[in-house]
């Protein structure tokens, strides 16, 4: 084996200052060609290890490989870790590694004035400046002077390391990314060893490349110790972590694995049909290497025959999930209509990116809620969920199963770009506490009715194909009541609908009462669903720190919503709903409580940063202390 | 729930009554669509199939309309979408007997990328197409199958598109099974009918079907039983190509490859034989081309090659990667991967 | 020629008491195959050329032709006409002529006590009678003891006249929708020699069988004559209707005229993508009568190409339309979603029928609203507009392709079954008086950059392909501003997210004020939308004339809604929404206006009858009264 | 407007630079589009067509980001429509000259249905499929044309599907003309481009594209410069089928219509001789299966059918009714049918 293997001992280091950190948040950012993306989780992997409380975002272009050293090629990867409690995958870096010139471009706007820039300096060629659209070196010209900045020509670093491997330029160019992991853990002091053995194990099926990769990892962990650049190494204590066993999971990740575990559960075959479409692809993928698990996962002609496919195989006796994104939740609106009608259960995933139309297709947004809830010919109601957090993704997803299936209806799941991508560390759920998903097919022929409907929940029953003496017709045209024969009856169609939307609502009675973080009344309510929940917690707190009568609702059951948030609402002087779109769950609440509320709006494909909503929810509460102290005058 | 194969287990004697349900059928008097109903509950209970393992889905058109009257399994589902649910059903359980019934404007229409797709993937379903060339549901609208020039609610001035051959577009998209019947000749729809109950993998079966009351007399020109045996070219396998009311014409093929008419007196050699299971497609699609009033138009089974299925291959790869892994557990599925204690 | 031309006077008829009404409403009810729509119209037709106001309503069944006596098969249609203005194809009949017992089994239950029922004895046969679910012959065991039956056997009564005439029976059949319409012209009073005229012209190509439809039409005249069954014949004095010519129009008739002379007022070539769906089908078969006015129908594979034909139609420099009903408007959703980001003009007719999928493919329904203004994955904002009446599908379609040229936006045309086929006498305009619509291409490459933007409406400039110098890229990714190019930056990305919706949000400026049917404040405001139009106004002027203080208000525009709709609604003490649907304008008043509207909903695939609407009016005025009386009582 | 006739006037001589747009080229650098992009570019000035009367219309995936690099008019759609997008263009304006870029993905997955129905109405389009046999643009999916068995993310245990043959569903679809090219081999592309240009009617052109990050060297071994003379059938109009290094190969049917490969010995006499205008399909067909390693894979024209378009009967038509009815004005519209006054 590799001659790195009999020196893998930790290696020797001289003492340095050492300075202990709450929070941090490093970002990475190169070119697609520079392997941010496996740097980043690399480092996260450590953090968690090293026992930090974290969350990530890792932002990468459209393009599959737009041309080295634009800005459209720009990759990044952003970590937060803490010792305490972490929502968000952190407003700004505090360190910003930058691989060339154009990724410093792109990013720099988000760095604060006194943050620490890592620039790779090799590669601030005139032809990469070109690129980046600088006409001077910006390392060279005075305009970092307010950063930390520390130039390294990584390249070369990582050239002399390999020297005499018999590498290709090529494959030393590709190294680069280890040499930066290096540095960072020399500087966040993380150990050496375990990392090597990641990067063996990354690499196993090429030793030699493993022990490049490891040589230029080590090259730049020793940079760090010999080169005295740096004033400071940090540490950041471990986080109070509950106990148990983690693992690194992404919201698509989390979904996938979640929709496994409930079909376990409910011990049906997984039936997934899906089409290929960003940010969704990877919760096929995902599923795709189930088939031990009784998953079957069908890549269709388009997304219509992925839904359509998934309701023949719910009417079969699978649990039906099918996957996708905006355009493609289009697509499949029609087939909706049908699984309303057919009363099966249905799993639909979106996991939404930015619209409308292809818009951006890998950047995260809220905007298709308004899609779900209301976006089908005739009455169509079906019920509406959105997980909170990447590892919230696991247990919403059993919960769409278990409704569905309860319910015999459609449920859509609404995840996101920022969910999908975004990983956190992840307490695995004891698997013998995870709740059974009673499944209970009808194979009774005396006094069935394909519409008879159970007295609770009103969900018509299951019968599968293959049930002997059971054989009925099913379709998209209106049933009658019971019975389930086509009916054109005025008064039966007005009682099919008034079924249908009653049925859904019912749900109600099994979606928990939503909690309000910080206290029930107060000045302000942000009121958040899906993947804000961080960003808003964040804010919450701190402007609770600060003083503010504010709490937060955050909803993840979107329809039917909690029964108790009306009265939650009422006990608020204002409700603020924050949303990566332009008001869509705002337009809900107004309608439905008729309460003043008020919206904060982003639509840039980027989540919420702490402090916008932060500065918003303090613009509120000033208009309103104004309005008091005014009305006050006014009584005077 | 099992992924098994598709077992025909020993049933009770069934009868054509038994596959009658209940319910009205509502298509217009006179329509043909009848007879091919009367056809199917004829053939079912000859196939040792219990009512319970057979799902008949459809999309919508006056043809779709059919699953409601036989007493099996039936979905009714949307415009032109049967094959995908219907390959949702049978990859689900490849244990049940599914058939799939459209039209010219169902299936290949709107629904023409499914159809394809599914002839395609070689999923066992059995789709019989009720090809009237109209839309006769929406009440007599061009369908891909009109001829050009006809002239229809939509095209009052007459219809520009050129049609589409079903049975060329099969061929072209790799089918393993294609035949092509007629609604009034009972014998023979049955006979075609029970070759694509035996097939194992897609059957497509296209079907000429009289609407009497948007395109009445669409099929008359070839099938007219005073035109019939110079119009039509009953296939038979391992048989020459031989039609004719006195049987004194046939097929023969031209150096170039081009099929001809040719006289024959008694002698059939060097006329083409019929062989549905020749794997190169370019003899049945040339037969698929065969159109009146230059040749014979074939009717009976052009191919019946033995492909594996999808779900066959599903069900092999299943096999496999349980060898390799063993069957799943959430405990297993849950610590995939790395993991850390955090104690 | 035939034997009749020659005799082609009236017949002498001795004279009979003559009362007169105010309003009668008539409706013929029979198999499929018995002619009922043609007896319609035609009785219509005539009604219109004796001077009356009338609506009419056209029920047919889903099957093409279900089988012969079934309830499944029968067909109705009912004809209200008067010497007051008419708003709606009444609420029931005062005459029922039912030409088989399914027939009388359907329709019976909207026939108040006392009404007239003709009833073609002959066909009530014991398997007809059983085929309608008849244990006993209604006609003969007392069970109409309380309405005035009037029992012919109409058959009979046409095969007498038509004897020797060497028809088969089959034919002779078919004539007896003519007796029952020459039995109709006797009782009203009408002219006969009009209609003998009408029918040789739709017979032209066969006049044996006009001379034998035309005898059929006299023996029904001269049966009521001599038969001397009718107590007396009715007479409705014309009614006061503004001068001009008239012609007889549906909704779908209005609505493809009405695209047409947009077109042809914008000097543009129609192009009309589209795929049958009942019941949206008529308007492109009247599109396609029209090529030689520039007008091109396309029938397409399906929605989505017929869509993405339109559009690309549109970009190509033509007036691009659509047509669709429900299940078809899901599936064009994603390419709308392609409109709006391509900013050209687009207009999408969407005949709502009963939902949801499938559903109710012949009735109607109002509950495709939600779909047309939300549902659309991303923030994804058109217009919606809404006729009102068969007439006025001609005015809101040029309006449609207006607002559509004007705002370079897609504009969602929202009609439905009940429009569809309803037909009401329709003034013609005066051709000269139309106002053109100004088209301007752009063609000026100094300057130009895609979606560079007009200062007022926001509108994009329209350029065709073929235009030189001004080549360029347009396409469904987020675009840059002004530029066009393709752009991933956050906040562009959020600019042309708002520039969107702005720009829908601007055609409020032409959006005429919605005007109030009644005075402008009030106990009780009904608000509705399209074809509700008659019932609404008509239960409104009925519970004025009973001394409420209630008024209408309706909405023809309902995205972006008129200016004033909030101040109207503010000065009523209660607002209900009246709708085919379970409450989806309601919704959108309550967010948007923040009012604590209510709903009355019906979802039966027919429309509102007046006392319907009465009823819940003074229902809910009962309910306020009865509180105001308590708020007293306290106050005391 | 007017729907005139496609009218190429005498443009000022253009140059492979007025056709490359002011956009950067996005694709992986080694792509296979960028040689398709670089012949295009080429072939364009020759066609004497001026750059404004010029439309690409695309769908969504790597191959049909390809309009922005274009400096015509350009529509990227969405994920399967643009024969439908295009089809709008071209019946509005046929004056324009209108091209399709689609993938294997983009074209036969989701698109396959528009793309059979344009072939079938024989829309005068320029339809250029890319085939990667893979997704690029989500990052390596199964497409239609993958191979069975083949792993990407979406199969990690090896694709189901039988894939399509993209040719084959043409021909079955009756396109009249259907041709094939090769990405790097620019002559020959640029070649089939000139004659895709000059057909009246559907012309589908599939060109076998390297996508050397998701699918590297999916075409090595029918195209790799080793083995192409042994593993390409190169058609040409009116010569025998002959292939091969030294061109002694030959193919030739036997009696039972199927095709055969031979060695030859200077002597073509008996070899098929290839005839793209032939009307029936058969041998056109037959070309398109034929597949490596048992034949060469053709390339060149296959098909080339002169019959009319869709827009030239439309045109007709339009004519016809025009002569028949007059122009038609608001005032004759609004008084069509009965009407009646009151005065
Ligand atoms: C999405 C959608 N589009 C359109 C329709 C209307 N539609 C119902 S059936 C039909 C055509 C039926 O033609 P075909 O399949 O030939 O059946 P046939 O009635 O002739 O048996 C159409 C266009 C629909 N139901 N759904
Ligand atoms: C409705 C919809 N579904 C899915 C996608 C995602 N998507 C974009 S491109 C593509 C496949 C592209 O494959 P291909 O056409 O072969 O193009 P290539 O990238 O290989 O050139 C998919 C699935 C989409 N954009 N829209
Ligand atoms: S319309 Fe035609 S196809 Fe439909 S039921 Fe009637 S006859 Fe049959
Ligand atoms: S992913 Fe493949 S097809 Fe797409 S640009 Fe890269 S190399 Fe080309
Ligand atoms: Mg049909
Ligand atoms: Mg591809």
């Amino acid at each position: 084996m590799s001659d790195i293997e009999s020196t893998q001992s930790a290696p020797e280091v001289r003492p340095r200052p050492m300075s202990e950190l709450e929070t941090v948040v490093v970002r990475f950012a190169g070119d697609s060609g520079d392997g941010m993306q496996l740097t980043g989780t690399e480092f996260t992997k450590s953090v968690a290890l090293e026992g930090s409380d974290l969350a990530t975002f890792p932002d990468y272009p459209a393009e599959i490989r737009a041309p080295a050293g634009t800005l459209a090629g720009v990759s990044a990867y952003q970590v937060h870790f803490s010792s305490q409690e972490v929502y968000t995958p952190g407003d700004q870096p505090d360190v910003l590694v930058v691989m060339n010139p154009a990724a410093l471009r792109i990013n720099l706007p988000d760095l604060p004035h006194g943050g620490i820039i890592i620039a790779n300096v090799g590669s601030f060629t005139q032809s990469n400046l070109e690129k980046a659209g600088y006409k001077a070196n910006p390392l060279e010209d005075g305009s970092l002077s307010g950063y930390q900045v520390f130039a390294i020509d990584i390249a070369k670093q990582v050239a002399l390391a390999l020297e005499g491997m018999g590498l290709t330029a090529k494959e030393v160019g590709r190294c680069k990314n280890f040499y930066a992991l290096g540095l960072m853990f020399w500087l966040y002091n993380h150990p050496v060893e375990r990392e090597e053995k990641s990067i063996r194990a990354k690499f196993q099926k090429n030793p030699k490349l493993a022990d490049a990769n490891i040589k230029a990892f080590r090259a730049g962990y020793y940079y760090g110790e010999t080169a005295e650049l740096f004033p400071s190494r940090y540490v950041v204590p471990p986080a109070v972590i509950a106990p148990g066993t983690y693992r690194h999971i992404t919201g698509n990740e989390a979904t996938a694995i979640g929709l496994v575990t409930a079909a376990q559960l409910a011990s049906l075959p997984l039936f997934c049909g899906s089409y290929p479409i960003t940010p969704a692809s990877d919760i096929l993928h995902n599923l795709a290497m189930y088939p031990n698990y009784d998953v079957i996962t069908f890549q269709a002609e388009d997304e219509i025959a992925a839904i359509t496919a998934t309701i023949g195989a719910a009417y079969a006796g699978a649990l039906g999930v099918t996957t996708t994104s905006g355009p493609g939740m289009a697509l499949k609106t029609e087939a909706i209509g049908l699984a309303v009608m057919a009363e099966l259960p249905l799993v639909i995933v979106n996991v939404q990116r930015g619209g409308p139309s292809t818009g951006l297709p890998t950047k995260t947004e809220q905007a298709d809620l308004f899609q779900a809830v209301f976006g089908r010919n005739g009455e169509c109601p079906v019920v509406v969920i959105a997980p909170a957090t990447p590892g919230d993704c696991f247990w919403m997803a059993i919960e769409a199963a278990r409704i569905a299936i309860r319910h015999m209806c459609t449920v859509i799941y609404l995840s996101d770009g920022f969910l999908a991508n975004g990983a956190e560390p992840w307490k695995l759920p004891d698997a013998a506490s995870l709740q059974k998903i009673p499944v209970a097919f009808r194979t009774d022929p005396e006094g069935f009715h394909p519409y008879l409907r159970n007295p609770d929940t009103l969900a018509r029953p299951w019968v599968v194909p293959g049930t002997p003496g059971m054989e009925h017709r099913i379709g998209g045209l209106e049933k009658e009541d019971v019975i389930g024969n086509v009916s054109y009856d005025p008064q039966n169609h007005e009682k099919m609908v008034r079924l249908r939307a009653e049925k859904i609502a019912r749900v109600v009675h099994e979606v928990p009462d939503a909690t309000v973080y910080g206290d029930s009344s107060g000045d302000l309510l942000i009121v958040g669903w899906g993947s804000t929940y961080g960003a808003i917690t964040q804010a919450v707190k701190s402007l609770r720190r600060r003083g503010h009568r504010v709490s937060a609702l955050h909803l993840r059951y979107l329809n039917p919503m909690p029964a108790n948030v009306g009265r939650v609402l009422a006990n608020f002087q204002r409700v603020l709903v924050a949303e990566m779109n332009l008001g869509q769950l705002l337009m809900m609440l107004r309608a439905q409580f008729l309460v003043d509320a008020v919206g904060f709006h982003k639509v840039q494909g980027r989540p919420f940063k702490v402090s916008e909503l932060v500065v918003k929810a303090e613009e509120l509460l000033g208009a309103r202390e104004q309005a008091e102290l005014c009305a006050h005058a006014e009584m005077v | 729930m099992t992924m098994s194969q598709c077992n025909i287990v020993q049933a009770p004697k069934l009868t054509r009554k038994d596959f009658i349900s209940d319910q009205d059928v509502r298509w217009c008097p006179g329509c043909g669509d009848y007879a091919i109903l009367a056809s199917i509950q004829r053939v079912m209970p000859e196939l040792g199939v219990p009512r319970e393992k057979m799902v008949f889905v459809s999309g919508i058109g006056c043809s779709s309309r059919f699953p409601y009257y036989m007493n099996t399994y039936g979905f009714h589902s949307i415009h032109g979408r049967a094959p995908a649910v219907a390959t949702g059903i049978k990859i689900t359980r490849p244990d049940l007997m599914v058939w799939v019934v459209t039209g010219d404007g169902d299936g290949l229409s709107i629904g023409g990328n499914h159809l394809i797709h599914t002839m395609r993937r070689n999923i066992d379903l059995k789709i019989l197409l009720f090809n009237n060339r109209i839309y006769g549901l929406t009440k007599g609208q061009t369908s891909p199958t009109s001829e050009q020039g006809m002239k229809t609610k939509s095209t009052p001035f007459g219809a520009l598109d050129r049609p589409f051959n079903p049975l060329s577009v099969a061929i072209g998209s790799a089918a393993t099974f294609v035949a092509r019947s007629i609604d009034i000749d009972s014998p023979h729809l049955q006979y075609v009918l029970r070759r694509a109950a035996e097939h194992k993998g897609t059957a497509f079966v296209e079907l000429y079907q009289n609407c009497n009351v948007f395109n009445d007399g669409t099929w008359e020109s070839v099938t007219d039983k005073d035109v019939r045996s110079d119009r039509l070219l009953v296939l038979e396998h391992g048989k020459p190509l031989v039609f004719g009311k006195e049987r004194k014409k046939g097929i023969r093929m031209r150096p170039d490859m081009s099929p001809e008419v040719v006289e024959i007196n008694g002698n059939t050699s060097g006329l083409l034989v019929h062989d549905e299971t020749r794997r190169d497609e370019g003899y049945h699609f040339m037969l698929s081309r065969l159109a009146s009033p230059e040749f014979p138009e074939p009717i009976g089974v052009l191919r019946a090659v033995r492909e594996p299925t999808y779900e066959e291959l599903m069900a092999e790869q299943c096999r496999t990667v349980i060898q390799e892994r063993g069957k799943g557990t959430i405990e297993k599925l849950l610590h995939a991967g790395e993991t850390w204690v955090v104690s």
